[in-house]
């Protein structure tokens, strides 16, 4: 037992993250959806850590739901028990976390939702939203789609993992707009692909049997986006299929320096994270800020990627 | 009636339950979708299925010998980020060997707490679980990792590549499955996995290193993950922190499926390569089917619970429990 | 004895069959008030069925069932329970982890409202039981703590919770010392003089012939006729069960030992024995008779390298031997034919052929694989030699009898051509047919050549295989009888530990 | 050493080591985080705990018996589902704050329903309760999917979510229901007659059958008795959210299985109470909010629970059993 305090307390100072307490330090609290689950989370993380260790008036507390609901509902009520200026919230689900949300506002506990909303019934407890526009990345995704098949042609669309806020969002944001813009295109199926690479490259091959001709391949984030393109490669059939993805991970950039990507949405963890925190400090300096403080998430294509750097994650 | 039946004239069918529910599915599919039967579909199956398959294979030893796997997800996390971290760091020539290693280690460490402790399989790698997807996860900071040159890497060959137009994952489950399958029906060791999950006590009094012959079940579990690793590695070139998760439960639902008892002592190699492809075929039949991804759930549901049914029916020789 | 002279219990004409199998052919059967009647048959005859019917776990397909002159039908053991008929089981059946009351009453807790138990009444009674049978212990005791003997008295409780018009008792002595023995003999005749039919179903035939004033005989699930105890004989009844006579007799043919093969010397091992010497030579049977618990089984397993002795020395064939695990005693030439087949012998579902060759198959090989056809030798002969008899080598062992399961174990050990033998219970809970098989062979090995120890709790068995017999009583060897120097008495004497002093 | 077999309180710690560790850890976290020990501190960790235990009170019962049963976070899921959107139903629109009424009890029903399917499976076809309710667990999710259509249901009556911020006294709502149930579920098990042959049914399941108790019943209300509690939780657990997602309890039996084996209770059944498991989901939940409160990595989270499951399996085995009576098997 004394062997596991001391590791316990020696796993803690590594990540001792808090400056010497003194009157005007901020203390804010986060809890993440899942981290480690890919990179962008985790990438966010380190970058948010990066962020407040520069800032030498901020403390943070940084927990992660492990993608549980239930415990990143704990972990709201956690830190409102620790009475920390400011909650940032990484929704594990947009409607779930309303009542947490609910809570801390009433505790007069600023909360700050990070990268994807919580939903309409809690945005009147919440001090600002900041991240990506979900659904608008769906639609950026859909423009693109229609743009590089000209308008016409037979699409599958491989989404996240079922039931998550991101993954709804991007779907709903792409299919409408598609539907909307492009009508000449049909989505002849949509299957998950559970953020996962190895199970999206599953899917498509399901696909690539299943249907003859498939002109573009539609993926809820470019991870699973670059499995779609193992399956097309490995069956030959990579030739002149349009793979559109989002959030441009490095093997998505490069595939596309490599022209077998077309498009995808660029949309960097460190801005991301920074916006938070600095949506956080904002809030807490008694700046009036807007609830809806979404963070520029260009479309990234073969043309224009030069403009970007090669994604860290 | 089928009960007479089941006893009478149809043994041999009934206690291939899950060979019954195979040709039954497999007909059904093809005649809902005309893709289902071909040779296309059917490789990519295969190709698909070899990840669990030949990771089923291992975990098939293990029940048979008496115990639980279901550290097998996580340990697969571990040995696909790990192989793949290191190619570009060390060379695939070096990243192998160092990961099959590692995760032998890891099999070893369940080996010793199963088979030399005594402790309770299920918990000792429910445990595992946990513990080995948190060493991923800080091994790897949480970063997916990639493999920068995909194209040029003789490593691709695991995943990619393939003899005589057959894909390598393909031949290399089917290779793996037939060495076990040796292994098990006609050597010493087989025999005495066998003993140790049918009877613990009675082998140790007929002189089997029970401890020892435990301890190679999960070395053997281990060596299959890693194993699956490489095809895994090497297929999709780079890995997440949680690729593995959930496999578990799948390996284990192929191996039931197979009509290994969870009970040690009597299993079936081939048998679970049945259940690795049922499971592969049903999945793969629903989507062309065009069902939602959903359904493949409920229908795994119903299978397993009848294919499973029909196997303990058989065996004793009526449909329903006698219990009250 | 009561005035009625209606049956307690009669069946007429039962019969039963399962898929493939004609289990009960017919059979009659019948207790009177205040009767003990013996029930017999070798295993396989059909005993256990008759009282699973009886005790309302089948249904008979014909014939009748009538309790007291009145027909009845008993679909559950509550309701045979409720017309008075008690089954004793032969294995224990108690829950480890409830007191003794609860086990008592197990099935028929007395219930208050919302289905609560209601405790005051449930330890009353069970305590009432208890004393009744003269337990030294209270009803509030869980049963894991309490000692085989002590549980099979709760077990023997169950029955009288009810106003019994029958118990049957199936083998209920197997687990029980001589002084427990006498006990329940007590509780049997008590029950007796009550008025209560008892059905009583042992192997044993000396209780058989001191209890029971009735036995009927069962042979392939056929009635085979009723003897009264008074005017019959060990011998009719044998005839009877089996169908011919049994030759008893070992041939004194005079017997040729060779070298000491096994030599112990102050073997202990702290609670279990102390101070255990002796030794055994090639040719010789030497038998070791004491009371369950007398350190046996342990002297066994210690010599198996299951056990590790604290102390002493252990020769084989005249060098010191370090035996740390059962490969290393099969190294030494050490078979161990352990005491409970079921758990200790065979792994069950194994087919007969692979459990024979169990403990060499790892010898029995052509490069790496293992060598089939020599295997099937060795099961074709001794399958032969000991008369096994399963359709097939492919056939699972947990479906054979008792005794040609018990062949089967004793198969795999004379198949490793061991110098050292040892049998431990070699005939319990098997019929008396294959017993005097069982008892021919051991005399045969001896005969060829090898070293053999056999444990028993019955008399009669080490009367008749040994050469010599080694008495133990708690731990210690109390004495060492020639068998031309031993008699019954001082075989009692000697595992009671009254001539302790004597030997000392 | 005399004295410390003689301790009452001592020697119940020796029978039940878990609540050693609960000690143990609580006094650690005490130390060790100024946050920790607080009353509102405590409050959330019953709060917290309460999904996770309300659930393994019903698996001590199913493991007792002998069985396993993996699909209780599948059925926490679809309750959740029901309990939510069976508010929203038309035919309840002008019944108020009454709307909730329906829904909740709907949800329970459907959990005791899915419970007495498996039970009825496992009594019907004798297959291992573990293959039951592993198809069960992947069969309930693909319903929970078919109901929700992938999405999240919420409830637009805050009432229901403003429930779970209820107190009695010190007490939130939500302990308090917990507290009740461990209380109810430990008088079933150690005073009733269902529950003294709960352990029957699963200490000697020959005995029990030949005492007349009819197995394949009672375990089939053993199984409508998790299923009730997996839906109570998870109905609990949705009055926090306000809100179902498809998503919800996944890998809880995991949780659940871990928490009620830390509790004392054996997989091969016969053994086990509620007492220990209390302790199990109490050790699991102040760890859980000890480690939140001193921010360990999420990723040594997992490695730190796994090593203590291991580890108290371990000293179990080493100072509770002596069955092979020094055999060297």
């Amino acid at each position: 037992m004394t062997n596991k305090m001391k590791f316990l307390l020696a796993s803690c100072s590594t990540v001792a993250l808090a400056a010497a307490a003194s009157a005007d330090t901020v203390r804010i609290g986060i809890t993440q959806n899942n981290v480690g689950i890919d990179s962008y989370q985790t990438t966010y993380e380190q970058a948010f850590i990066a962020a407040a260790e520069a800032n030498p008036d901020v403390e943070v507390i940084v927990l992660d739901a492990g993608g549980d609901v239930a415990r990143q509902i704990s972990q709201v009520q956690d830190l409102i028990q620790q009475n920390v200026d400011a909650i940032i919230i990484w929704p594990t689900d947009g409607q779930a976390l309303v009542p947490a949300v609910r809570n801390a506002h009433r505790e007069g506990i600023p909360v700050v939702v990070t990268n994807s909303n919580i939903a309409e019934a809690g945005m009147e407890f919440i001090a600002a939203f900041s991240g990506p526009n979900n659904i608008q990345q769906g639609i950026y995704s859909a423009e693109m789609m229609c743009e590089a098949l000209g308008g016409e042609g037979q699409i599958v669309q491989v989404t996240g993992m079922p039931g998550y806020t991101t993954a709804i969002e991007r779907q709903k944001g792409f299919d409408d707009r598609l539907a909307e813009m492009c009508p000449g295109v049909t989505q002849l199926d949509i299957q998950p692909g559970d953020w996962n690479r190895e199970r999206a490259q599953r899917t498509m091959e399901t696909f690539l049997t299943r249907f003859d001709r498939i002109d573009g391949v539609y993926s809820g984030d470019d991870n699973m986006g670059v499995g779609a393109l193992n399956a097309a490669l490995a069956a030959g059939r990579a030739e002149g299929m349009v793979f559109i993805g989002a959030t441009n991970f490095a093997v998505g950039y490069d595939a596309m320096a490599r022209g077998e990507y077309w498009g995808s949405v660029y949309q960097s963890p460190v801005d991301d994270a920074r916006a938070a925190l600095q949506t956080a400090l904002d809030v807490l300096a008694g700046e009036d800020v807007p609830k809806l403080n979404y963070f520029d998430t260009p479309k990234i294509t073969q043309e224009n990627m030069d403009q970007f750097d090669r994604p860290v994650f | 009636m089928l009960l007479t039946r089941l006893k009478a004239g149809g043994p041999a069918i009934a206690k291939q339950g899950i060979l019954v529910a195979f040709v039954v599915f497999m007909i059904a599919f093809s005649l809902m979708s005309d893709r289902f039967l071909s040779a296309d579909n059917i490789m990519s199956v295969f190709r698909q299925s070899a990840i669990i398959g030949v990771m089923a294979l291992g975990v098939t030893i293990v029940v048979i010998g008496g115990n639980l796997d279901l550290s097998v997800g996580s340990m697969l996390s571990f040995a696909t980020v790990l192989v793949v971290d290191l190619h570009d760091k060390i060379g695939p020539e070096l990243a192998i060997p160092v990961m099959v290693l590692a995760t032998l280690c890891l099999g070893a460490i369940n080996g010793f707490l199963i088979g030399i402790l005594r402790l309770n399989s299920l918990i000792v790698t429910l445990g595992m679980l946990s513990v080995i997807q948190g060493l991923v996860l800080i091994y790897s900071g949480g970063q997916n990792v990639d493999i920068a040159d995909q194209r040029g890497t003789w490593f691709a060959m695991f995943g990619r590549g393939a003899v005589f137009g057959i894909a390598t994952p393909i031949i290399i489950f089917g290779t793996l499955a037939v060495v076990f399958h040796v292994i098990m029906t006609t050597m010493p060791f087989g025999r005495h996995v066998h003993a140790v999950g049918g009877n613990p006590t009675a082998s140790v009094f007929s002189g089997i290193p029970r401890s020892r012959v435990v301890f190679m079940t999960y070395l053997i579990s281990a060596l299959c993950v890693a194993v699956a690793a490489i095809i895994l590695g090497s297929r999709v070139m780079g890995s997440q922190n949680n690729v593995g998760q959930g496999y578990e439960l799948q390996v284990l639902a192929a191996v039931i499926l197979g009509g290994t008892s969870l009970l040690g002592g009597s299993g079936s190699i081939l048998r679970t390569v049945l259940g690795v492809l049922m499971l592969a075929f049903i999945q793969n039949g629903l989507i062309l089917m065009g069902q939602p991804y959903y359904t493949q759930w409920l229908v795994t549901w119903a299978v397993i619970i009848i294919a499973v049914w029909l196997d303990v029916a058989a065996k004793r020789g009526r449909l329903f429990s006698p219990i009250a | 004895m009561t005035a009625s002279r209606e049956p307690a219990l009669r069946l007429q004409g039962i019969v039963k069959t399962f898929p493939g199998v004609r289990a009960l052919d017919g059979v009659d059967f019948e207790v009177m008030p205040g009767e003990v009647h013996a029930l017999l048959g070798e295993n396989g005859a059909g005993k256990s069925t008759l009282m699973k019917v009886l005790a309302g776990m089948y249904q008979p397909d014909e014939g009748q069932i009538m309790i007291a002159g009145h027909p009845v039908q008993m679909t559950t053991p509550i309701e045979a329970k409720a017309q008075g008929v008690v089954l004793i089981h032969q294995e224990l059946s108690l829950v480890p982890e409830m007191s003794a009351a609860e086990n008592i009453y197990l099935g028929e807790l007395p219930r208050k409202s919302f289905g609560r138990v209601d405790w005051a009444t449930l330890e009353e009674r069970a305590n009432a039981i208890l004393k009744r049978l003269k337990c030294s212990f209270r009803a509030e005791v869980t049963v894991a703590n309490l000692s085989i003997a002590n549980q099979q008295m709760v077990e023997i409780a169950r029955a009288l919770t009810v106003d019994a018009r029958v118990v049957v008792f199936d083998e209920p002595t197997a687990s029980l010392t001589d002084a427990e023995k006498v006990v329940l003999f007590d509780i049997i005749n008590d029950l007796k003089a009550r008025g209560v039919g008892i059905v009583y179903i042992s192997h044993r035939m000396d209780e058989i012939f001191t209890l029971s004033d009735r036995i009927t005989v069962l042979r392939d699930g056929a009635y085979r006729g009723t003897l009264t105890t008074a005017v019959t004989n060990e011998d009719e009844v044998t005839r009877l069960m089996i169908g011919r006579s049994l030759d008893l007799s070992r041939d004194e043919a005079a017997p040729n030992f060779g070298k000491t093969m096994l030599e112990v010397r102050n073997l202990t091992c702290p609670g279990l024995f102390e101070n255990v010497s002796f030794t055994v030579r090639v040719g010789e049977v030497v038998g070791f008779y004491g009371l369950v618990g007398a350190g046996r089984t342990e002297i066994a397993e210690a010599l198996f390298g299951l056990r590790k002795p604290d102390s002493g020395e252990i020769r084989v064939d005249g060098e010191a031997a370090e035996i740390t695990s059962p490969r290393a005693a099969i190294a030494l030439g050490i078979s161990l034919v352990p005491e409970n087949r079921k758990e200790q012998g065979l792994v069950l579902q194994m087919n007969c052929r692979d459990n024979m060759t169990l403990p060499q198959v790892q010898a029995l090989t052509t490069g790496p694989f293992v060598a089939q056809g020599a295997e099937l030798a060795i099961f074709d002969k001794y399958r032969d030699r000991l008369a096994i008899k399963t359709p097939s080598w492919k056939q699972s062992a947990a479906v054979l009898s008792g005794g040609n399961q018990q062949k089967i174990v004793i198969g795999k050990w004379l198949s490793m051509t061991p110098r050292v033998l040892i049998v431990d219970e070699p005939t319990r809970g098997i019929d008396v047919g294959s017993k005097s098989e069982i008892h021919q062979l051991l005399r045969e090995l001896a005969a060829q050549g090898y070293a053999v120890i056999v444990i028993s709790s019955e008399m009669p068995e080490v009367l008749r295989v040994s050469d010599r017999i080694i008495a133990m009583y708690h731990g210690r060897i109390m004495r060492e009888f020639d068998i031309k120097d031993v008699t019954e008495d001082s075989l009692v004497q000697a595992i009671s530990g009254i001539s302790a002093e004597a030997v000392a | 050493m005399a004295y410390f077999y003689q301790n009452p309180v001592l020697r119940w710690l020796l029978r039940n080591p878990i609540w050693g560790f609960v000690l143990i850890v609580f006094i650690f976290f005490s130390l060790s985080s100024e946050h920790f020990f607080a009353a509102r501190n405590l409050q959330n960790i019953l709060v917290q705990t309460s999904t996770i235990g309300l659930i393994a009170l019903g698996m001590t019962l199913v493991m007792i018996n002998g069985n396993i049963d993996l699909s209780v976070g599948a059925t926490l899921a679809l309750a959740a589902a029901f309990a939510v959107d069976v508010q929203s139903w038309a035919m309840f629109a002008t019944w108020g704050n009454w709307q909730i009424l329906p829904a909740v009890c709907l949800a329970l029903l459907v959990g005791i329903f899915m419970g007495a399917i498996n039970g009825f499976i496992v009594w019907k076809t004798g297959v291992d309760a573990f293959i039951v309710t592993l198809g069960a667990m992947l069969g309930i999710r693909g319903l929970v999917f078919v109901y929700t259509g992938e999405q999240s249901f919420y409830a637009m009556n805050f009432a229901y979510s403003d429930f779970s911020a209820l107190s009695f006294g010190p007490l939130p709502v939500l302990a308090v229901i917990f507290l009740l149930c461990v209380l109810i579920v430990h008088w079933l098990l150690s005073r009733t007659v269902h529950g003294r042959n709960t352990y029957a049914v699963g200490g000697n399941r020959e005995a029990a059958v030949n005492a007349g108790i009819r197995v394949g019943p009672h375990m089939m209300i053993n199984f409508m008795i998790i299923g009730f509690l997996a839906a109570l939780s998870g109905v609990l657990l949705s009055t926090q959210m306000g809100a179902a997602t498809p998503n919800l309890g996944r890998d809880y039996e995991l949780w659940v299985i871990t928490a009620v084996v830390l509790g004392g209770t054996k997989l091969t059944g016969g053994k086990g109470d509620i007492i220990g498991t209390l302790g199990g989901v109490l050790a699991i939940g102040i760890l859980r909010n000890g480690m939140n409160l001193m921010q360990v990595p999420a990723f040594y989270v997992y490695v730190i629970l796994g090593s203590i499951l291991i580890a108290v399996l371990f000293l179990d085995k080493r100072f509770n059993t002596s069955t092979d009576g020094g055999l060297r098997l």
